[in-house]
């Protein structure tokens, strides 16, 4: 099931998600525009070794969400300075246009390029990953069971809808589709708990004593390394520099 | 004429086909057994047939309907009803009498009707006085005989059973055939029990690789010929 | 609703993640290792139902439920919703990594405060007590949520006031939405379930 | 000497008894059939057998060693394998090789025998290379089997199944009941189609008020009383 068709695919999801997290931090704190421009070649490289497509980013960015519209539509408005434009009694400054511009400049960045660095591991590698990166044990388990069992769950909800769908539900603004929905959610709130008590057993059925066993085990190359040490010093540097 | 009409139908998951140039037909009345090997598209059909899914290519046509968009599927949901594989999927009220009601609300029965239709609903499945019980602690059969009073409650004509033996014992098998054997609606029932496929259907096909067979016909029985086919699907 | 990566400014993320840290170190000690399916499986659960969409008028919300989940898993809600969002950040792209302590603090936190302040009516075998409580813990948590929201953007910049007013204003109706179904969905759980309320995590 | 023996076992669930005074026991290699009507507790069975509910009087003896507390039963756990009905509570593994590795991990077995173990478990299923497949993501049918796989590979010496069959096809149930037969150690196998259980156990066993009573028995097999018997239960 593992393709390794690509440089970020097969490298190290302990080496990925340290660069990552260190890339959104000093992305996500900084209002210098000459370091985004210096991070965004790290990005581009981010993305060239992905091996992923172009349309598949494309996707991604598509679902930035609702919160970035409030604040990018507000801010040229309420932040003061030289105005650049009017709209009717609102008038637009320069400050806030380019402070916008700038969040949405460090927002895309950032979901490109943690896209490129964590889309490319299984979710499964990246919590394998992090039980090596010192979280505690019990919230691996936790983020381990949550993904294994968030399939079986949406595909439930997906069937209890479908009965609700076939027994001709149209969903409209009143009590009647609240109280459905909230059936539809208690069904699967019960159905989970329930569930969660057959697993506990057949854990218990196969001698679990507590702690989890750990099957694969990670291997640093050399270029895993030689990634790391690259990427890390890169980012340093133009946090330094900048 | 027939009551329900696939045809050319063509459909696949990504990266899978399911069917290419499908027909079938229902009459009213009429029994229809379906048999098959695991991933065989037996749930498919029945999903493609009330619109759940949506046709790459071919037609459903109900009652010379022609049925496309959501909005055809809507008026053929009233009338063709589905009952899910597993009953736990199909009732989601807190107790029996809700989950009954839920479909003719839906059909826009009036609310003084529900009480009576409700009763009439559990008489014909010989569970009189469950309207008050909680759904999720009755038993595995008694659960499936909800499943589809929840289906019945809306009066379908066109009725589509997806195993529904599923865990049942044959005791509640056999009710459960006696029930359907009652019923006037047309019936597609997709099972891998022969014994009670031939209890309540007049003819059974078997579908594999997108193609359908008749597998028995009950007028045209021959007892020789169907041994020897019972022990061919064990082999 | 989740704040998007690079908005707020650094201490605001400092401190939403040491408070997130804090809130999941003390919830992963109430959990015993059998409970860890449990709270997994809920967690995935209420990840699904935040998928939900609820018709509003021309327009439709998604439920939080954040208020649930507090009445529910008490203490444990902050590792709960840490593991969805996570997830969500990595799945959808929702929130994001730099986020994640802000956003589960905004979540988790008021459903703490609606467990000890409305839970014991919540378990209240009265059904009208029951209802109130539910309908308070489902619609305070979400007004929390907002103002916490709220909070750390003004607490960023002067220039996101009006942003700050405009989602605390969206949060309005999906508070009362949320209160609804909360009523609705505690009283589904009650009839089918009522053990779900009788652990205490 | 019974590998397993059950002695005069009480259990009930709050306001409903299901076993008084139950006794069953297994011999090593044995393969015994269980059937019975939907609620009699069958699965309320293997479930006390190790100890996942406790009885509230009675005795379970494995290899001679009373077995009343948890440590006991984690003993017995360890030789005593039940495979669940349904195929997602157990798999709660990313990957097929991680699922079968869990439970002899959990036992000691040393690190690096693992893969060979897997590779070994697999063989036997017929699902040779299936090691890095993502278990939710498999067919019902392969689930079945690698949940199987996960007791198989803790080398059980009695195993309990409790229906296996559930939605498989004739095909798939045909490739179980060979799997099954290849195995030497003790089996209990719950399930409602009679022809399955043939094909497997020596004795098949009705449950049903709480008593076990003999149903079919291969070393007297006597057809006509088969035959009237397998009527009986469609009336
Ligand atoms: N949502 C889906 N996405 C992709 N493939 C699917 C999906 N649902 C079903 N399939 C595939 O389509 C094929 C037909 O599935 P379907 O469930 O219709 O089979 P079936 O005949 O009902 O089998 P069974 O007897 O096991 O119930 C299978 O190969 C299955 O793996
Ligand atoms: N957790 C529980 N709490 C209370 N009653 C229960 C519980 N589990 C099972 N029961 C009841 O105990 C009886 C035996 O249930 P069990 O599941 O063992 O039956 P079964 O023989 O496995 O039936 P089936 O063939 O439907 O699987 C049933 O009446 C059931 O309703
Ligand atoms: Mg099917
Ligand atoms: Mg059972």
């Amino acid at each position: 099931m593992k393709k390794e068709n690509s440089f970020l695919k097969s490298c190290d999801p302990r080496v990925k998600f340290v660069l990552a997290l260190l890339y959104a931090i000093i992305v996500a704190i900084t209002y210098n525009f000459s370091l985004l421009v210096l991070a965004s070649i790290f990005s581009l490289i981010c993305l060239l070794l992905s091996g992923l497509s172009f349309f598949y980013y494309l996707k991604r960015l598509g679902l930035v969400n609702l919160f970035l519209v409030f604040v990018l539509i507000t801010l040229p408005f309420t932040t003061p300075g030289e105005e650049v434009f009017k709209i009717k009694f609102l008038s637009a400054s320069k400050e806030g246009v380019s402070l916008a511009f700038l969040i949405f400049f460090k927002s895309n960045l950032i979901i490109l390029t943690t896209t490129a660095l964590l889309s490319t591991s299984s979710i499964f590698e990246l919590a394998h990953a992090l039980h090596h990166l010192f979280l505690p044990s019990k919230l691996v388990q936790l983020l381990f069971f949550t993904f294994r069992y968030l399939h079986v769950i949406e595909k439930e909800f997906w069937r209890l809808k479908d009965a609700a769908v076939v027994r001709c539900f149209v969903p409209r603004t009143n009590l009647f589709t609240y109280r459905t929905m909230a059936y539809l959610v208690g069904s699967l709130i019960v159905r989970s708990y329930d569930r969660s008590q057959r697993v506990y057993e057949a854990m218990l059925c196969r001698s679990f004593n507590g702690t989890f066993p750990v099957y694969h085990h990670f291997h640093l190359r050399k270029k895993d390394i030689l990634f790391g040490i690259f990427g890390v010093t890169y980012l340093v540097a133009i946090l330094i520099l900048c | 004429m027939a009551l329900l009409e696939i045809r050319n139908l063509c459909f696949g998951y990504p990266q899978h086909s399911v069917f290419e140039d499908f027909d079938f037909s229902i009459f009213p009345g009429e029994t229809i057994g379906l048999m098959g090997p695991n991933g065989a598209g037996k749930t498919t059909l029945l999903r493609l047939i009330v619109g759940l899914i949506k046709p790459q290519r071919g037609e459903i046509i109900y009652k010379n309907r022609i049925c496309r968009e959501e909005k055809d599927f809507r008026f053929l949901r009233r009338e063709v009803g589905l009952v899910f594989q597993d009953p736990d999927d199909q009732l989601f009220c807190p107790t029996v009498a809700e989950d009954i009601a839920f479909g003719p609300l839906n059909l826009g029965v009036p609310r003084e009707k529900i009480p009576g239709l409700v009763k009439e609903t559990l008489d014909i499945l010989g569970l009189s006085g469950f309207e008050e019980r909680v759904t999720y602690r009755l038993s595995g059969g008694e659960k499936r005989l909800v499943a589809l009073g929840t289906v019945l409650a809306m009066k379908p004509k066109v009725l589509l059973l997806d195993e529904p033996t599923g865990d049942l014992d044959p005791r509640n098998i056999e009710r459960l055939s006696k029930i359907l054997n009652k019923l006037s609606a047309a019936k597609v029932v997709v099972s891998h029990d022969l014994s009670f496929l031939k209890t309540i259907a007049e003819k059974i096909y078997w579908l594999e690789d997108g193609k359908l067979s008749l597998y028995y016909d009950v007028s045209s029985y021959d007892s020789s010929r169907l041994i020897s086919l019972d022990r061919s699907i064990f082999h | 609703m989740h704040i998007s990566e690079g908005v707020l400014s650094a201490p605001v993320l400092i401190a939403g993640a040491l408070g997130t840290g804090i809130g999941t170190f003390i919830g992963l000690k109430k959990i015993s290792v059998e409970k860890v399916p449990q709270i997994a499986l809920l967690s995935a659960a209420f990840f699904v139902a935040s998928l939900v969409h609820v018709p509003l008028g021309p327009s439709s919300v998604h439920l939080v439920l954040n208020g649930l989940v507090g009445i529910l898993l008490g203490l444990a809600t902050f590792p709960a919703l840490l593991v969805g969002l996570f997830l969500q950040a990595l799945i959808f792209q929702f929130g994001g990594l730099t986020t994640l302590g802000v956003n589960t603090f905004n979540m988790a936190f008021p459903g703490v405060v609606v467990y000890y302040l409305f839970g014991p009516l919540v378990r209240s075998s009265r059904s009208l007590i029951a209802g109130v409580g539910a309908f308070l813990a489902g619609a305070l948590a979400i007004l929390l949520s907002g103002i916490l929201v709220a909070f750390e953007l003004t607490f960023t910049g002067e220039s996101f006031k009006a942003a700050a007013k405009l989602i605390l204003a969206a949060h309005l109706p999906v508070m009362i939405i949320e209160g609804i179904v909360t009523v609705l969905l505690v009283s589904f759980l009650k009839k089918v379930r009522p053990e779900i309320f009788g652990q205490e995590v």
